[in-house]
């Protein structure tokens, strides 16, 4: 039986409204899952998400997720973020 | 690090740069005084600035957000990458979050140099580089509505 | 200038850019200011700083001296051809003349354009500019003795 | 008889050093006179600028004299200016 995770997901800006506020959401997902995973995990929960899904990066712990890069899998305590086209500067 | 005669030699890094991510007015002058060294012949700076039109319509406020840790990476990422591209000696980049008024600074680098070249390109490198990557968003107010804004050159940087 | 439907347009021109050589402490803030504007996105800024060495030697002070009225004529003619090339909105251009310390500010430059690329192109043709052509010299007294520098800039451009 | 007319000759940095500090001249010269020979007569009077002169550019009325160009005339009332390679920015 797969061992529980726990991580922690970051929506900014635009994906945040999107979610209708919610900012930051603890996923518990089975060890063994990827970042793309963890993502639809997401956009089930939040389906008003999947209008940005496609212009939505991520990011692993502070590093953003490479989309042509194999699948990365995601750890017990690891960070996510789903990060809209940014925009400072 | 040690030169070839033992002498342990200083020399500047980017663990000395200033990076700062603040929802209050940027200081410029401290930003400038940081960069300062009496070793570097030039400094040169960069600011972004809110404006009060986007294609004809007036903006009213613009709100910056930052995904914070991560965009603290990204920058002393980039102040890396332009210490290992052109000969710097200090540098700072601070970027203001929050509600910015028109005309009020977002973004400020500052980058010195012993020869003006460097200083110069190092700037120009590092607002490209933070509108590519840094996760920092802008959303402008309008009178009948809002957006957030997506800078082109993160845009084509993703493109898959 | 009269747009084509008889409206005046104001067009930021030359004539209100910011020119000044004086023999006292460059004010950084106020030509900041001088430049912001709410309808651009851009401020690039350089500044010269006298440095505490040349080729090894200490300098222990820089004197600057400037033939006035032409060096003004000439840096107006800068910011002229400066706003040639590139679309620009203000643009203010500050030399320091008499004793400059060690690591202070003896030129100061500041644009500001829409776009950023106008300004941070604009800023480095004005500094690379004032090196070739603005009559103003740069005396560096050392512990031994003194020079006249001479910009390479001018050298070139002068070689018959 | 050639009328005599008079230009302001004025010398700078280096120049004026090795003119003994002399910063300004008032030159009574002929009328029909070009800057050359207006340059001419300064480095006789000031000897001391000749070892300089290869390196001096003029200016007349705030605009550097070309020295390919043809020459130029200079008329009653001209500022001459003697310019040592220049060092600002």
């Amino acid at each position: 039986e797969k061992m529980q995770i726990r991580v922690r997901a970051q929506l900014f800006a635009h994906a945040r409204e999107l979610a209708g506020g919610v900012s930051e959401v603890s996923l518990e997902v089975d060890d063994g899952w990827t970042t793309a995973q963890c993502f639809e995990d997401i956009l089930t929960r939040f389906p008003a998400l999947k209008s940005l899904a496609s212009c939505l990066t991520l990011a692993l712990n502070d590093s953003y997720v490479d989309k042509n890069a194999p699948p990365i899998l995601v750890r017990d305590g690891d960070e996510l973020a789903l990060i809209p086209p940014i925009s400072g500067g | 690090m040690a030169s070839a005669n033992g002498k342990v030699v200083e020399e500047e890094g980017v663990e000395d740069d200033v990076v700062e991510i603040k929802e209050k007015p940027l200081d410029i002058m401290r930003y400038m005084d940081a960069v300062r060294d009496s070793s570097a012949g030039a400094i040169a700076t960069f600011s972004g600035t809110t404006r009060d039109t986007f294609e004809g319509q007036e903006v009213l406020e613009l709100r910056y957000e930052a995904y914070e840790t991560m965009a603290y990476r990204e920058l002393r990422k980039i102040c890396q990458a332009a210490r290992e591209r052109w000969e710097l000696k200090r540098m700072a980049v601070a970027h203001r979050t929050g509600i910015v008024p028109i005309g009020q600074e977002s973004v400020f680098i500052a980058v010195s140099s012993i020869h003006r070249q460097d200083a110069l390109k190092a700037c120009q490198f590092v607002i490209d580089e933070i509108k590519a990557s840094v996760p920092i968003w802008k959303k402008e107010i309008y009178n009948n509505g809002e957006s957030w804004k997506q800078n082109s050159e993160f845009l084509t940087r993703n493109t898959t």
